[in-house]
């Protein structure tokens, strides 16, 4: 975009702006761009959910604003506009109308770091799967204001269940994000998405492969592992089923949302939706090579850039849709899944949820990133790095050590993940018994 | 470029003294917590102006996520947040001041004293990027990064033991119905053989409507 | 040491899980319930002395609205206390009738009742929109015979309101079908899942003794490990005639609860096959009375009880030689499983309260009366 | 002792040893026995709640397609309401309407009052029809309440009406803003019978079997029953063929679910007749009903001279002499009439009133002479002919529609109307063709007639009464 405005501003019309005026402008096209990509997205995300969620229960989902009620979000947008806003007597008033900015603000800027298609990204920070997780952090902050704002019991126990659980979730989210940093040796989106090309084997670790655009990490045993364990993360920090214990409607009504309505609550209500679509993005970029896919190899080496100056400029331009279409589909597939859970699963308990974050998961990303390591090491090290061991056999191909890498990754994980999980399915065993023994021996939750 | 920096820096030198003000002059202990946050979000901004991109992301994402989190999360557990009664200010104000200015000085003076205040150096973009800060970290500044570590470990286990529930001063802790039945079973081992109704005599006849006590006593209620 | 204090809240009367207009008014120390009081009464319609002013045959409908969910089987309590008062015999045919309605009404009741506790359990409403399913074509063969859905006013001193239509039974069979494979599937769904067994194993655990210094009957009690089912130990109507089996729990917790209903669907199932293979043709009698709208009973008093789908649903009525009920008691069997929930609820958490709750499987229509 | 026997009697022992619960397998339980549930655990750590995920994805799948047999568990089983509709069953209650014939517009209620009795929410109410000579009551209801908005429909209405009067009926969409609108009157409670054939046709055709059977044993009994007269049914078909031509839009359409309109045979408004008469024509409205009310007028006269406006009874007396020879004519004179107040009230809006005539006679006076007359003639001519009767039956009601198309003349803004004044009381024929009286010339069996002429006489004697009040007002 800069180039663009740049092109316009000082060749086009010879204005000679600064620097920084242009960037400026460039740097406002673009939000302007995302922020009207992001409620349209919800938008569409929320009829979405409700479509797929009503399929799953045999029924229909809205079908009656519009056709096949694809204007039903306008319309629920529009009711939430009219609505009259409530404020309760004894809320704090300036808390209760900052909060649902807090909470909506920050998501809007994890927008700037996805990367949408080949050097199509707002900002290419090189820190910015840090930045990610950073800027939704302060997403809390508005969540424990808007329960305490509303001086209201149901609000304040959703804001700290809330607040607990993005936290602490926190923790396994970035540790397991953390082997794509090993990996790539970069906090840049952009460069890890780069990374995953390739077909089943990424091009980083076996530079001949066939680039397919598909070089997935997921494909590894630690980027399988990761995925799982990240994607559970995500669904606990965008309080989805089986973790949206901070709303959950059968025990605290609406969590901190309680005393909202019309627009304020519409605000929480889209960060909570813009931050589900990143989650799933984020996903998919990190996991499933973002707007990597078959095609893209090719329209990139044809398009136009600084190292092709022969290209064809329309191949930018369709190189940018193909990479759209690919993490967009790939995002949504994730958001299906996210749905297929709402529909198919009860949710845990906070004390579950809790166990389940620091007993299971959190060990589970720190072995990951052991594997993480050694996968760096098998690949890449050789004697030079103390690494000799790898050679033992003469010099492997770099096919040899992936397949070496693949291996004993994959025995560690699946036996770190047997482990834990026959330690949780023992803790099972034990409790089944003792209930059988007399339904008395079962000690209950503790008191906090 | 320079004149923007440095009226972004000015606004945010004046957003960070505003808010400190506030967090120590407003009444209400949750809103003093907001404004340390916007505090906190300030020095975020004047890392980002000294091209400390990583430091500012780990600013939002430890003082922000996470310590005032904790703190606002701490302070809303407390009871009697704002006291009317309460002054707002310490009483020894003024010889507080007095200290804080001291030490302040005693910082700046040599500072100003020894910086050179005719180059200003656009500092490098990367030098407190992730790697640099490992490198400094894991070679230069090893011994107080460890040091550092062993404190935040005993912190960690201060916490621990202030939560921990002390065997003799605990509460009691609330007991399940199945758990107080297990008690009572212990309590009288050997309880006699007991009918809880009558026997039900065959169909023909009519049972005696006796609803249970408790719904009788449960239903003036 | 930190200490930390009590908070009182309160949950309904206006509350999404309460199941009508119920309010705990709970006790809680962190996340953790301290104590539980229920308060109930804001559904209270004097059932029972506008009982009292009313016809016997005027009130069958007004049993309806008690268990809204099972009207069939409150009608049929009915009909069975003011029988025996009166001393009319029933024909076969409509024994058999009313057999299959209540065997019917168990499965809806119990398809809803897992329902809506796997729904304050949180899954949205997946396994409450396949039990309604379910229960929508037990429903279509209710307005089949009787004209409405829910509000059934079905069965009659002596008999049933009429015979049923020709299309019931090949459509009853229809329904056996899908029976089983909704269950098979609420199974594969539920019941081996870890966040449902995390959720309800071990929770509101009732103890048999508790359970029976109760007076609590139902699927309740039979989750608490005591094979008590009216229809075996008192068989009333013709009960005596089919083979099933009673399930129970081991342990009496949520699981237990959930695990007895399913099985109990299938049970009933099991009953409804006997029924279809033994009806006996319409010939057999006079199934509907029109004669009687006016009983009179002698002097005199009756209880009689059914195993309701939530329990011993009886009525209790007196007679002073009119053709009013001088008293007219209802034993319902929501209220009394309500009771223990204060003591169930006690040291489990907040978010096991709801599904505590939602296990003993109440309508506020019958508590409230 | 050994273990615990938690059989059916409750009985049970406490081991203390093992503190157990255990249920014995077997224990007595007569055809069946005791079953412990098992407690099943998960295979594999997550494997279950892939199963899970399956089963609703498999849903999703398969819910492109309809549920539409009741064996399957899959499948979009929504049924879109306003598009498309559940078959009700013919058994399916909602609330209780009142049915009438549809030839006769005889209605089937005799205010036995059992459905009031019945009724556990008591919210019938129903005031019972008296003779207004004798001051005996009749039975017929002349006024018929159901407060909709408490009926709990629970059908014993239906249930106990002796003479199939009161059925339930299968409108369920009755939301309305409107809550005193559920309190509703006999004129909208009434449908009539073709209409429940149409939603219930077994139910009907048991219930008319039962009332033949009935019918037979009263005979004997009783000759002047009442109830669905054999006689009457056979006679519905003439007496459609007779008023095809002229109401067949006007007879509710009952063939789809939709109530119809009530009360249309019995006391149909006259605008709507006027209406119905306008849409037959096919000229240009404003002409044609010019003609047709100059053409009404001249009959109109025609007849005034032929008869004296104050002995009614006379005309009517030798009009039905020869009444089924006459038909043509006066349906021919309904016609004219029914255009001619058509006319009238386009006039009146087009502020053309004035060019074509000016009243014979203020509404006012048409009144009270109106429910004078309607009360004598039942009692005081018993024996006369029935065509007599049914002659003056039809001149109240004649003349009572007059009334009532003045009523909406003036009402409309133009007081001095011409068309509906100038028909004169004596104005027999319209009315006669309108309601009782195609039936009534036919008819050779003199009781039951007799009584439904009575019959019409008090309603027509009340409807006059009530549009004494509304004039008053």
């Amino acid at each position: 975009m800069y180039d663009v405005v740049d092109f316009i501003l000082n060749t086009q019309l010879g204005l000679n702006s600064p620097d920084w005026v242009v960037m400026l402008i460039s740097h406002l096209i673009v939000v302007a761009i995302l922020f009207a990509i992001a409620p349209v997205q919800v938008l569409f995300l929320t009829y979405y959910e409700r479509r797929a969620i009503a399929r799953m229960q045999d029924r229909v989902g809205p079908n009656r604003v519009g056709y096949e009620g694809l204007l039903q979000p306008i319309a629920d947008g529009v009711k939430m506009f009219t609505k009259e806003d409530i404020v309760p007597v004894s809320a704090d008033q300036r808390v209760h109308l900052l909060a649902p900015i807090v909470t909506a603000a920050p998501v809007m800027y994890m927008f700037a770091v996805l990367p949408w298609g080949p050097n199509m990204i707002a900002v290419d920070l090189p820190t910015g799967l840090l930045f990610f997780f950073a800027i939704s952090s302060i997403s809390t902050v508005g969540l424990l204001m808007a329960g305490w704002a509303s001086n209201n019991k149901f609000a304040l126990l959703g804001a700290m269940r809330a607040v607990a659980q993005v936290v602490s979730y926190e923790i396994p989210a970035l540790l397991s994000l953390l082997f794509a940093v090993m990996l790539t040796g970069s906090m840049s989106l952009m460069a890890i998405v780069e990374a995953q090309s390739g077909l089943f084997i990424s091009t980083t670790d076996v530079p001949n492969i066939p680039d397919l655009g598909l070089g997935w990490f997921v494909f590894t045993p630690v980027g399988f592992l990761a995925f799982v364990c990240f994607f559970i993360a995500a669904l606990a920090e965008g309080e989805r089923t089986p973790f949206d214990i901070p709303e959950a409607d059968s025990e605290i009504v609406a969590g901190y949302m309680t005393e909202y309505s019309g627009m304020k609550f519409a605000l929480f209500y889209l960060a909570q939706y813009i931050l589900n679509f990143l989650l799933c993005a984020i996903t998919a970029t990190i996991f499933f090579g973002g707007w990597q896919g078959p095609g893209i190899a090719w329209l990139v080496s044809q398009s136009l850039s600084a190292d092709n100056p022969a290209g064809n400029p329309v191949y930018n331009v369709l190189a940018g849709m193909l990479g759209t279409f690919y993490l967009l589909a790939k995002t949504y597939a994730f958001f299906f899944v996210m749905v297929a859970l709402r529909g198919a699963f009860p949710r845990l308990r906070i004390d579950q949820l809790m166990n389940f974050g620091w007993k299971f998961l959190i060990p589970l990303t720190m072995i990951n990133i052991l594997s993480a390591a050694l996968w760096i090491a098998i690949t890449r090290w050789g004697t030079a790095q103390g690494f000799g061991i790898i050679e033992f056999a003469g010099e492997p191909s770099n096919l040899v050590r992936w397949l070496i890498a693949f291996a004993v990754t994959l025995v560690i994980n699946v036996a770190a993940y047997w482990f834990l999980a026959r330690l949780n399915i023992q803790d099972h065993v034990a409790r089944q018994a003792a209930l059988a023994a007399g339904g008395l021996a079962v000690s209950p939750p503790r008191s906090a | 470029m320079d004149l923007v920096v440095q009226i972004m820096f000015g606004v945010t030198g004046l957003l960070i003294l505003g808010a400190a003000l506030m967090v120590v002059s407003v009444r209400n202990i949750i809103h003093a917590a907001l404004w340390l946050i916007a505090c906190f979000f300030g020095i975020a901004m004047l890392y980002l102006l000294l091209h400390a991109e990583f430091l500012a992301i780990v600013q939002v994402l430890l003082y922000i996520g996470a310590v005032a989190v904790l703190v606002l999360f701490a302070v809303m557990l407390t009871r009697q947040i704002d006291d009317p009664d309460e002054p707002v200010l310490f009483q020894r104000w003024r010889s507080t001041l007095l200290i804080a200015v001291l030490l302040f000085a005693a910082v700046l003076v040599p500072t100003i004293y020894t910086h050179d205040w005719q180059t200003f150096t656009d500092p490098q973009p990367t030098f407190a990027g992730p790697r640099e800060l490992g490198f400094a970290f894991m070679n230069a500044y090893l011994l107080p990064f460890q040091i550092a570590a062993v404190l935040l470990l005993a912190a960690l286990v201060g916490a621990i033991i202030i939560a921990m529930e002390d065997q003799e001063q605990r509460r009691v802790r609330v007991l399940t119905l199945a758990e107080e039945v297990a008690l009572r079973r212990e309590r009288e081992p050997s309880p006699p053989a007991r009918s809880a109704h009558p026997q039900p005599t065959s169909s023909s006849t009519t049972p005696p409507p006796v609803p249970p006590a408790h719904e009788q006593a449960g239903e003036g209620a | 040491m930190i200490t930390t204090d009590e908070l009182q809240i309160n949950i309904g009367p206006q509350h999404p899980s309460t199941h009508g207009v119920f309010r705990m008014l709970i006790t809680v120390d962190g996340e953790t319930v301290v104590n539980l009081e229920p308060v109930f009464g804001y559904l209270h319609r004097n059932h029972e002395q506008l009982a009292e002013v009313n016809t016997y045959l005027q009130n069958m409908p007004y049993t309806d609205r008690l268990d809204y969910f099972n009207s069939m089987a409150n009608n049929h309590a009915y009909a069975l206390a003011v029988e025996k008062l009166a001393g009319i015999e029933v024909p076969e045919r409509a024994e058999y009738i009313r057999v299959l309605m209540v065997e019917l009404t168990r499965i809806l009741n119990h398809a809803g009742a897992v329902g809506f506790m796997i729904n304050d359990m949180g899954a949205w409403q997946t396994p409450l929109a396949f039990g309604i399913r379910e229960r929508e074509k037990i429903l279509d063969l209710f307005e089949l015979v009787s004209g409405a859905r829910m509000m059934c006013n079905y069965f009659r001193f002596g008999g049933v309101v009429r015979d049923l239509p020709d299309d019931f039974i090949p459509r009853l069979k229809k329904l056996m079908v899908a029976m089983p494979a909704y269950i098979d599937e609420l199974e594969r769904l539920l019941r081996e899942n870890e966040i449902l067994l995390a959720r309800s194993e071990g929770i509101g655990i009732l103890p048999r003794e508790v359970a029976v210094s109760y007076g609590v009957t139902g699927p309740v009690l039979r989750g608490s490990g005591i094979a008590y089912d009216i229809r075996k130990a008192e068989p009333y109507s013709i009960y005596d005639r089919f083979d099933f089996d009673v399930p129970v729990g081991s342990v009496g917790d949520v699981y237990d609860r959930f695990l007895v209903r399913i099985e109990e669907m299938r049970q009933s199932r099991r009953i409804l096959e006997q029924i279809i293979e033994q009806l006996p043709d319409a010939s057999g009698g006079h199934i509907n009375p029109k004669a009687r709208q006016n009983v009179r009973p002698p002097v005199g008093d009756a209880y009689a009880r059914i195993e309701s789908p939530k329990g011993e649903l009886g009525f209790y009525l007196v007679s002073d030689g009119s053709t009013k009920p001088y008293r007219y008691k209802v034993r319902a069997p929501s209220f009394i499983n309500l009771t223990p929930l204060g003591d169930m609820c006690r040291g489990y958490k907040v978010a096991d309260i709801v599904v505590i709750l939602g296990s003993i499987d109440i309508v506020m229509g019958e508590v409230d009366r | 002792m050994s273990n615990d026997t938690l059989t059916h009697s409750l009985t049970f022992t406490e081991a203390p040893a093992a503190l157990t619960v255990v249920v014995d397998p077997t224990p007595q339980i007569a055809r069946g026995s005791a079953v412990v549930v098992e407690r099943r655990r998960p295979k594999a750590a997550g494997w279950s709640l892939l199963q899970g995920l399956g089963v609703v994805v498999d849903h999703w799948r398969k819910s492109f397609r309809k549920l539409d047999d009741t064996t399957q568990i899959a499948g979009t089983f929504t049924t879109e309401y306003p598009e498309e509709r559940l078959p009700l069953p013919e058994a399916y209650r909602n609330m209780p309407i009142l049915l009438f014939d549809d030839a006769t517009g005889h209605e089937l209620c005799t205010s036995c009052f059992q459905c009031q009795r019945i009724c556990p929410p008591q919210v019938i109410h129903m005031t019972q029809a008296k003779d207004p000579d004798t001051g005996k009551p009749v039975p017929a209801v002349s006024e018929f309440i159901i407060e909709y908005d408490a009926c709990m429909s629970c059908g014993f209405c239906a249930e106990v009406c002796p003479f199939d009067a009161i059925k339930m009926d299968h409108n369920f969409e009755l939301s309305t803003a409107d809550h005193s609108s559920l309190t509703v009157h006999k004129t909208d409670l009434l449908r009539p019978i073709s209409y429940y054939q149409s939603i219930a046709p077994t139910f009907w055709a048991e219930a008319e079997a039962s009332a033949y059977k009935k019918l037979e044993t009263n005979k004997k009994r009783r000759p002047a029953t009442i109830g669905i007269a054999p006689q009457m049914l056979a006679q519905l078909k003439a007496a459609h063929e007779l008023r095809d031509d002229q109401q067949e839009a006007t007879m509710p359409t009952t063939a789809v679910a939709s109530a119809p309109a009530p009360a249309t045979s019995s006391a149909a408004p006259p605008a709507r007749s006027a209406a119905l008469a306008a849409s037959a024509s096919d000229l240009p409205t404003d002409k044609a009903a010019r003609l047709a009310a100059i053409r009404a007028r001249n009959e109109a006269k025609a007849a005034v001279q032929a008869a004296p406006a104050t002995a009614s009874a006379a005309p009517a007396a030798s009009d039905g002499g020869d009444l089924p020879t006459d038909k043509a004519a006066r349906l021919a004179a309904i016609r004219a009439r029914n255009e001619a107040k058509k006319a009238a009230e386009q006039a009146a809006a087009a502020e053309a009133a004035p060019t074509l005539a000016t009243p014979d006679m203020p509404p006012t006076d048409v009144q009270p002479a109106a429910s004078e007359q309607a009360a004598p003639p039942a009692p005081t001519v018993p024996d006369a002919s029935l065509d007599e009767k049914a002659a003056r039956l039809a001149a109240i009601r004649a003349r009572n529609e007059a009334k009532k198309a003045d009523e909406q003349t003036a009402a409309a803004g133009a007081a001095p109307t011409l068309a509906t004044p100038d028909v004169p009381p004596t104005d027999v024929p319209p009315a006669t063709s309108e309601q009782a009286a195609p039936p009534a010339p036919a008819v050779p069996d003199a009781p039951l007639d007799e009584k439904a002429a009575r019959l019409a006489a008090i309603r027509a004697r009340n409807a006059a009464k009530k549009a004494a009040q509304a004039e008053g007002e």
